[in-house]
């Protein structure tokens, strides 16, 4: 029963392989790969026969060990003169091993501090000063700005809004900047507006500003004579 | 009993409400009223004459930490420079015209299901908004879009950095 | 200045978030920054001789008023509520983010060794962590990094407070 309690508290494979290193007491630095390949390969057996949810990383890390474990199997190759030794085909694993471990216990000295609404409090309440009612407000970041349009465009039943255009984004740059130089220089060439544009993706996006911009019939283009310049003005004055 | 000071003190400091006497005597579970009682006169007297930022009071059948009367500009001053933060309305409305731009009013509406004439004129007002233009259909509707502003509040580069709905659903499981 | 004292002192107590230096000297419009900081480690010296219920700490860039540690259960037992505390996945989440920052979630998944969208979506709702933006490589992956919150919950003046990683590797020699 313990066993079973132990067995859902690991954190991901490297956590179980760590703990399996510490309980066969084990260098880590020479880890006997075969024995802890077996005993690694068992807890997955009994995780699986408990109906525990086995995490893809899980497989991942039991494919890299019987990886690790076959090559450790094959004999030395002849070194040849001036041939570099063969490294040793548990090094990267030892390497991740150590990062998390050094990371897991980060993570200790971390919950080991002295907690805000755990160890310590701050004041309970807020002092009344007197100032007109407003509405509350509320710190906002990048997170609570798109779980704001998630929450919007998820109670619509229309599939078509969930979906947000990166190239629209592009695009809505590329309008931003055009509608700024309109907004100084009333009017321009068409060719001015490209001329610092080398990218071909931008430029696919200045046609694709001034197109959607002329469909909202935001800006006019007018050309003076075929194959002429082609002028781009406010459609409508502020 | 010092430390019976220290935990009556604790205990009002971090309370939501004024705290009361019952309660105090409740959570330290003692019997003897009186010491508590001795403690909180003791403790407010201590406040009076330190005459510092606050002061011990009883108010609404409890006791409570407040700041000094006297202190009321300058608590103003300090409510006043609070980071500028967003109504979860006008937060709502951001994020449709980040996602949606250039966008009008009306379709602004049609998403949110609510009338948005306030939000956009607060988040006008914060320069996190700006009217790009008029749209040429009948009652040329005024058009909306983030501003230079919007980017630096959001630290994005440009409006192609906003996290996708797909990469944010990533993040649930 | 016997008043700057409890101004100072009213509007720490007052603040929602710890409040900076910056912000005191900016309230109180005044240009002698030392005469602020005497006060301020004044005030420091006269609550830990107190000893009373709350002392002030310094945290976050800022200071405030705060319980003492020894205090925490009989707050508990004022607020009903079992220590929250963070999940393991959590702790070692933010353990990565707050050495590796600005880490995209592929860097986090790769120290772990697991998949972190659930923890990284808890934290950023507890505004522990935030999206900084995205890393200039293919994929434009979004960037976290860790919040003034995150110090100010784990008791940080700032994030060079923290031990070095180099520390928790000598542990495992």
């Amino acid at each position: 029963m313990s066993y079973a309690i132990k067995l859902d508290i690991f954190e991901g494979p490297l956590d179980l392989l760590l703990y399996l290193i510490k309980k066969n007491e084990v260098d880590i630095y020479n880890i006997p790969i075969a024995i802890i390949t077996e005993q690694y390969l068992n807890h997955m057996e009994i995780m699986r026969s408990m109906n525990l949810d086995l995490a893809g990383e899980y497989l991942v890390l039991a494919a890299t060990l019987l990886n690790i474990k076959s090559k450790m199997l094959l004999p030395p190759e002849e070194k040849e003169e001036g041939e570099e030794e063969q490294p040793d085909p548990r090094a990267e694993l030892v390497r991740q091993l150590l990062e998390y471990q050094t990371f897991k216990e980060a993570a200790f000295n971390l919950g080991q501090r002295t907690l805000l609404e755990r160890d310590v409090f701050k004041r309970g309440i807020v002092p009344e000063v007197k100032t007109e009612p407003e509405e509350e407000l509320i710190e906002v970041d990048l997170f609570q700005l798109v779980e704001a349009f998630r929450e919007i465009v998820s109670g619509l039943k229309d599939e078509d809004l969930m979906e947000i255009d990166t190239e629209k984004m592009s695009l809505s740059d590329r309008i931003h900047e055009i509608m700024e130089r309109l907004s100084v220089e009333k009017s321009m060439h068409f060719r001015d507006l490209l001329a610092d544009v080398h990218d071909r993706r931008m430029i696919i996006y200045t046609l694709l500003a001034i197109l959607e911009l002329m469909k909202m019939r935001i800006v006019k283009a007018y050309q003076t004579h075929a194959f002429g310049p082609i002028r781009i003005f406010l459609a409508v004055e502020e | 009993m010092e430390d019976l000071r220290s935990i009556v003190e604790a205990l009002i400091f971090a309370s939501e409400a004024p705290l009361s006497l019952d309660k105090i005597v409740d959570i330290i579970g003692m019997t003897d009223r009186e010491a508590i009682v001795d403690i909180l006169k003791a403790l407010e007297e201590e406040y009076a004459n330190r005459n510092g930022g606050f002061h011990l009071s009883e108010v609404a059948g409890g006791y409570q930490f407040r700041t000094r009367a006297d202190m009321a500009s300058w608590l103003r001053k300090l409510k006043g420079i609070k980071p500028p933060g967003l109504s979860q309305a006008a937060l709502e409305t951001l994020a449709v015209v980040a996602y949606r731009q250039p966008v009008t009013r009306q379709e602004i509406e049609k998403v949110r299901g609510v009338d948005v004439s306030g939000a956009l004129r607060g988040l006008l007002e914060k320069k996190l908004l700006r009217m790009l233009g008029r749209k040429n259909v009948p009652g040329k509707p005024i058009i909306y879009g983030t501003t230079k502003r919007f980017l630096e509040v959001f630290n994005l580069k440009d409006l192609a950095e906003l996290p996708t709905l797909r990469e944010f659903q990533e993040l649930q499981e």
